[in-house]
């Protein structure tokens, strides 16, 4: 299926990105891994004008730790983090656990997490990660750079804060300290396709074993990715146990509003839920050398 | 608009519609019509090449305006002075293949594959190869023969 | 004479194929690879509406789309005698361009021309359709109430389209009734679509004498060439239909679409080659699917486990034109192997098929023809029989299998099974898995609460269509046939009517001819899809190539070799009666010392034959004198997971007797990828409409074919009973693994299951319903 | 794939003002979400053009829409039917007219969209928010209009 006509701009820099999208407008559309636009223009859902490719512009192409962050550029692709020295690292769980089961090994390769971000499918890995991670996302606008906080950041279905003419450049994930690790879970039909249920959790201990903090998030549970608060209330200042886990499974379930559609009932999806942030958390644990 | 871009180490340059997908672009504008097209949605992998020495693409999910100025291997490349890449080989010797139609892509994900890890085991064989379908083998044959030509890799001393 | 070492034979050997050297180097020439000069695109407009009058097609503004040459509709084709094409088992016709309504969601509409693959889809595009939309039958047994005549340009009134019924239906209600034991289950085999991954495509092109050259993806070019020139009424002398290779088929690539038809229609009136490729939402939507039965099933057995009576009665959903591909007296095929590997004195079978607002198909999909469908059936019912009587699987099947002394065995719905010894290969597989200490280790897990299963399937299928006096399409006996020429130095080509699609033909018909011939295998060229150069043929699907081509080829090496015969003893200066062929040499009878070479004989035949005619070649069109039957007994251990419904297939063993094995290699490698096929059906692929009759699974987003994680790895081994009515035994493999794996995942399943007391679960078995099924049966028992 | 959707709507006016807005056509055509344009057929009737635009989706879908509006029996109902990107959608929607007596009336809708094509196979998930805000945005664009 061949896509419908646009105008193609390569841009070589974030500032000659920028101008084209001020330029164009809603008319334009940002390319950058484009594993989700170009199906969509394949089969003419989607039909920018313009496509404003920023493939080539390297200063967006890093992925490096930096005074507490690590920082994402635009177009660092899925492969990379899967393919960092340091991704092995336990604090790094959450987001070595996604890195591995986001699309396919193939569309990984070209894919990006920004990309993902920006394009906030519902049933997207990144976004959930990123919202467990307690991640921000630098945006280019009018009057200059903003960090958006990604729980504002992903306003609705395919919405978010970039608005039109503005450029997402990277997305900051504050590292971890030493005792944090995190997991992903996720259940899909096969590889490649959506998730049917995904949790992400990322838990920080103090040292006396209790639990200092968490992220535990959801995808494919309703309009966009969403943050089980009371799950993380609930596990916050705890000593971790089975019936505190099942507490905050409970909660994830309850808190999940997912759509019916071919990959399952409202109702498994809500099990799902629970079940993959219990596993989430119990396997973030044991990575902590928490048995329970 | 122009494209110019080395296919197997030969310079292509060509005119073509910004519309145009880069798998369509090497079978039609190049005469290389060993990548295939088998979807729409980016799952079949049918159209796998590397780009830039190590790096699997779908090309039928990428402009081909998107790889000027880039360096690609397709499976008309592989095989070297007129010597199966020890992938092909592989695939040969372990009826890695039946109707050849995800052969090349097969191939290509391999390499990729290769390249970065060059001794998998047959789990990672089996998660690196998920992005490309196959009808035909139920994948066995395929594991075994990157494994083959893992271990030529490695009796060679090289990691081609 | 002769100082050469022995020929080893070709047959059983694991050679390496020989068509690989270019498909790993990216020289496969497939349709799509095919570019003429000053080549033309078609695209195809397709309705969003399962059922709707068309009330207006505007083409003015797809004219005006820069590069589209040419637009036409159904009014277009119908005022050329064009409008119809006869579906293939010649009960039915379908309509080429939608004419006043159409019947199925991306049923064609419009064919637009144009210079590019964009330009073609800019066109497509621009069509402009309205549409009425008419109340839609989604199912058929909605459609059984006739309250929506679908097809009002047939005669019969009714969505009905045929009974069909074997067997004896008075003695077999007799003996359920008289039955102490008797189960009965509706067992439902989804819609499933074959998805090869090269999708349907053709180009057409009328030459400059008017000939038209038809490259397509034809699993049987011969039947295309005669289907086109009736459709068309282009002599057939007139056509040329070429099938390259092929990116398989499974049975997708049998009928003849009516996109083929577009293309050649625009190719006439442009004067340009075109091309059409389907993308893979219209090859999901629109070309042949295959199942779609719903089956009620009922056996009746003795107290102790002996079968009495077998019962089935399908309802078949067939789409919105019935272009099942079966032959014509068989419009539900081979459904009546539904006894299976069992003795049952007694049984009858039925189906009734009907028209819904879904696409049309019901093909042979890795099957002869509906015996997937059967075998599931069986070997799934005779699991909830040894359920309901407190037997093993194993033990209820050794209770009831045909005895191998039995064979040649007349089946109670028709059939005479060749050959087979089940009672062998179940024991193999059962020892060879360990079912002793799987068994215990089940149990041990029951006590726990975990759910592990194991499954047993023990199938017979039936292929190699056909003897003429039971089989043809459209009227043409099937047959197949083969041409072997040798050439002087020994090397030589054999050409089939049957048409490789990733079977490897090119390798084992070369052993065949080898092994006949005592020549090299290596240098016997295969040829075949051509309908110029290859002799007529009913093509490859059904698993008939090895049973009925590979049986022509075998008798035609055999007519060379008589024919060589002459000239050895010519060469061994002895009366032709004294000369035999031993070792794969001609000798002097009695005497080993004096013997010439295959290869030293051909030369001979060129250059001295004396009173022989010259020359060294032979052809055969073999009618067989039966179907083959191979079968199997195939285990499936899997472990499920209660949160998710997850079932996790851990180990599998596939033991096949095929009969004789020509190539081990390429027999594993059919195996394994129709065990995968059967995993991905017990498991994940379905087509489904909703109950507007919307298609839900338009591409491989949603139509689930399995990558190499979620397939398991598999197991195999054989057991050889050869067919005695085959020349060299074969009996054909391509499809046991998929027609007789459903039922070893399901059976798995179910078994992991039944302790909660779920007896039937229809596929494929997802997450959801497995999970559903445990937490209802739970609830179930929490009430009692 | 079908959805279904419902909420509420308060207008500040009274019934007779309501009324009066439904009963035309061309103004209600208007208060579909992004509308380009809106052609009045016959009291009933109309053909609209609106503007999709939800993540990378964006294009033109061609409407009828039409009205049943009854005072008597205090509802309207809604057809909506359409195409754009080859595929169909039909929407239908109507709503509860009551006086709130407050000198408001309340919109008590509901409406189900039905897709068929590529557009519900592929962009299920895109449709999904775009039908919703189709129907919600109509009312909610309903009670600012006859508001201002």
């Amino acid at each position: 299926m061949i896509p419908a006509a646009f105008e193609y701009l390569r841009a070589h820099s974030t500032d000659e990105a920028f101008t084209h999208l001020q330029q164009h407008g809603g008319e334009a559309r940002v390319l950058a891994g484009g594993q989700s636009l170009i199906p969509a223009m394949r089969f003419r859902l989607a039909r920018p004008a313009v496509l404003v490719d920023i493939n080539g512009i390297e200063e967006l192409n890093f992925l490096r730790p930096r005074s507490g962050v690590l920082a994402i550029g635009a177009i660092a692709r899925d492969s990379d983090i899967e393919r960092a020295a340091w991704i092995g690292e336990r604090r790094w769980s959450l987001l070595h656990d996604a890195s591995r089961m986001v699309a396919d090994p193939v569309v990984r390769q070209m894919g990006t997490v920004v990309g993902s971000l920006c394009h906030n499918d519902p049933a997207g890995d990144w976004t959930a990660v990123a919202l467990a991670a307690r991640a921000e996302v630098v945006v280019r606008g009018k009057s200059g750079q903003r960090t958006v906080a990604v729980d504002d950041f992903l306003v609705d279905s395919f919405t978010t804060r970039v608005g039109e003419g503005e450029l997402a450049l990277e997305v900051r994930f504050p590292v971890p300290d030493e005792r944090t690790a995190g997991s992903y879970q996720k259940v899909e039909r096969k590889v490649g396709d959506f998730a049917t249920a995904a949790g992400a959790v990322q838990v920080s201990l103090n040292v006396d074993g209790t639990i200092r903090g968490a992220g535990v998030t959801l995808s494919a549970a309703g309009p966009c990715a969403i943050r089980v608060e009371e799950a993380e209330r609930l596990l916050t200042g705890q000593k971790p146990s089975v019936e505190l886990l099942r507490a905050a499974a409970d909660a994830a379930s309850r808190r999940s509003s997912p759509q019916a559609d071919l990959r399952g009932s409202v109702e498994y999806k809500k099990n799902l839920a629970g079940v993959l942030v219990a596993r989430g958390l119990a396997q973030a644990l044991q990575r902590l050398g928490v048995r329970l | 608009m122009k494209v110019n871009v080395q296919v197997n180490g030969v310079p292509y340059e060509r005119d073509v519609e910004p519309r145009t997908l880069l798998a369509y672009f090497l079978r039609e504008a190049c005469g290389l019509t060993g990548t295939h097209v088998g979807c729409d949605t980016s799952s079949c992998g049918c159209c796998v090449v590397v780009m830039d020495g190590s790096r699997a693409v779908k090309s039928c999910t990428l402009f081909a305006v998107q790889a000027d100025g880039h360096a690609l291997l397709t499976v008309e490349g592989l095989a070297e002075g007129g010597k199966l890449h020890p992938l092909q080989q592989g695939f040969w010797d372990q009826h890695g293949l039946q109707c050849g139609y995800c052969t090349p892509g097969m191939l290509l994900a391999s390499y990729a594959l290769l390249k970065h890890n060059p001794n998998p085991n047959e789990t990672e064989i089996r998660e690196a190869l998920a992005g490309n379908l196959c009808r035909c083998t139920g994948y066995q044959n395929i594991v075994k023969a990157v494994q083959q030509a893992a271990r030529s890799n490695a009796n060679a001393g090289t990691s081609q | 004479m002769s100082t050469e070492v022995k020929h080893e034979g070709s047959l059983g050997v694991a050679m390496k194929r020989k068509e690989d050297p270019r498909f790993i180097q990216g020289k496969g020439r497939y349709v799509d690879d095919i570019s003429l000069p000053s080549m033309l695109y078609m695209a195809l407009v397709r309705s969003p509406y399962p059922h709707a009058e068309i009330t207006s097609i505007d083409i003015s503004q797809a004219l005006k789309v820069p590069g589209v040459k040419a637009v036409i509709t159904g009014k277009d084709l119908d005022a050329a005698g064009l409008g119809w094409l006869p579906t293939f088992h010649g009960l039915d016709k379908q309509m080429v361009l939608a004419l006043g309504k159409v019947l199925f969601q991306y049923q064609e509409v419009a064919a637009v021309f144009a210079e590019t693959r964009g330009a073609a889809a800019d066109g497509a595009e621009a069509v402009e359709v309205e549409y009425k939309p008419l109340p839609v039958v989604a199912d058929p047994f909605a459609a059984k109430a006739d309250k929506v005549i679908l097809r009002p340009d047939r005669e019969r009134k009714t969505n009905h389209i045929y009974h069909w019924e074997v067997g004896d239906k008075d003695g077999t209600a007799r003996a359920l009734a008289a039955s102490p034991k008797r189960i009965k289950q509706r067992i439902w085999f989804q819609r499933c679509h074959p998805a090869p991954l090269e999708p349907c495509g053709c180009v057409a092109q009328f030459d400059t004498m008017g000939r038209l050259q038809f490259y397509v993806t034809s699993q049987a070019p011969h039947v295309y060439r005669t289907a086109l020139a009736i459709v068309t009424g282009i002599p057939e002398d007139k056509i040329h239909v070429i099938s390259p290779d092929i990116g398989g088929g499974f049975g997708n690539k049998v009928p003849v679409y009516p996109g083929y038809v577009c293309a050649i229609v625009g190719a006439l009136k442009l004067a340009r080659p075109v091309k059409w490729i389907e993308t893979r939402t219209e090859n999901l939507t629109s070309t042949g699917f295959a199942r779609d039965y719903h089956m009620d099933v009922e056996i009746g057995a003795t107290a102790e486990g002996r079968v009495t009576a077998l019962h089935v009665a399908t309802t078949a959903d067939h789409g919105a034109f019935d272009a099942a591909a079966d032959p014509t007296k068989y419009p539900a095929g081979m459904f009546g192997v539904v006894t299976g590997s069992y003795d049952f004195p007694v049984a009858h079978a039925e189906v009734d098929a009907y028209f819904t607002n879904k696409a049309p198909g019901g093909i042979a999909y890795r099957c002869s023809f509906r015996v997937t469908e059967a075998s599931f059936a069986i070997e799934r019912a005779m699991d909830i029989l040894a359920d309901e009587l407190n037997m093993t699987a194993a033990d209820l099947r050794r209770k009831n299998f045909i005895r191998k002394e039995q064979f040649p065995y007349p089946s109670p719905l028709g059939f005479t099974y060749d050959s087979g010894d089940y009672q062998k290969t179940l024991d193999t597989a059962l020892e060879k898995i360990g079912y002793n200490d799987l068994l215990k280790e089940q149990a041990a897990k029951r006590a726990r609460g975990e759910l592990m299963g194991i499954g047993i399937s023990t199938f017979t299928e039936v292929v190699g269509a056909g003897p003429s006096k039971h089989f043809d399409i459209l009227g043409i006996k099937m047959f197949d046939s083969a041409e072997i020429r040798i050439h002087p130095t020994g090397a030589g080509i054999v050409r089939a009517g049957t048409k490789s699609q990733g079977q490897g033909h090119e390798t084992t018909w070369a052993q065949i001819v080898a092994e006949e011939l005592g020549l090299d295998p290596q240098n016997i060229m295969v040829e075949e899809g051509d309908t110029d150069t290859a002799p007529y043929g009913l093509g490859t699907y059904a698993s008939r190539s090895t049973p009925v081509a590979g049986a022509a080829i075998a008798m035609a090496a055999r007519r060379v070799r008589e024919k060589a015969r002459k000239v050895a003893a010519h060469l061994l200066e002895v009366a032709e009666a004294d000369v035999e062929w031993k070792e794969y040499k001609f000798q002097v009878r009695g005497v080993p010392a004096k013997s010439v070479t295959m290869k030293e004989v051909a030369f001979a035949a060129y250059t001295n034959m004396a009173q022989n005619e010259p020359g060294l070649e032979a052809s055969y069109y073999y009618d067989p004198p039966n179907m083959t039957f191979p079968n199997g007994t195939y285990v499936a251990v899997v472990d499920i997971d209660r949160e998710t419904g997850e079932s996790k297939v851990r180990k599998f063993l596939a033991v096949d007797d095929c009969g004789t094995i020509i190539n081990p290699l390429i027999v594993e490698g059919q195996i394994h990828g129709g065990l995968t096929e059967g995993f991905a059906m017990a498991f994940m692929q379905e087509i489904q409409y909703d109950s507007e009759g919307n298609h839900l699974n338009t591409n491989f987003t949603d139509y689930l074919v399995p990558t190499s994680q979620e397939t398991p790895h598999w197991e195999t081994a054989q057991t050889v009973t050869p067919s005695p009515h085959h020349p060299i035994g074969a009996k054909g493999v391509g499809e046991s693994p998929n027609v007789g794996s459903p039922a070893a995942f399901v059976n798995a399943v179910m078994d992991a299951l039944s302790p909660l007391g779920v007896r039937h679960i229809d596929m494929p078995l997802t997450r959801e319903k497995v999970w559903r099924a445990i937490r209802d049966a739970e609830a179930k028992k929490k009430q009692l | 794939m079908n959805l279904g959707y419902s909420g509420e709507e308060k207008v500040a006016a009274n019934l007779a003002t309501v009324w009066a807005f439904l009963q035309n056509p061309e103004k209600v055509g208007w208060c579909l979400p992004e509308i380009i344009d809106v052609t009045v057929q016959d009291p009933t009737h109309i053909d609209a053009v609106v503007q999709v635009a939800v993540g990378p989706v964006r294009g033109k879908f061609k409407l009828k829409v039409e009205l049943a509006p009854n005072p008597a029996g205090r509802r309207i109902d809604v057809k909506v039917s359409g195409g754009g990107f080859g595929s169909a959608v039909d929407l239908t929607a109507g709503a509860d007219v009551t006086d709130a007596a407050d000198g408001t009336t309340l919109l008590k809708w509901s409406g189900q969209a039905v897709a068929r094509g590529p557009i519900a196979a592929v962009g299920g998930r895109v449709l999904e928010a775009q039908a919703k805000k189709l129907i919600e945005q109509t009312f909610a664009n309903i009670r600012q209009q006859i508001s201002a």
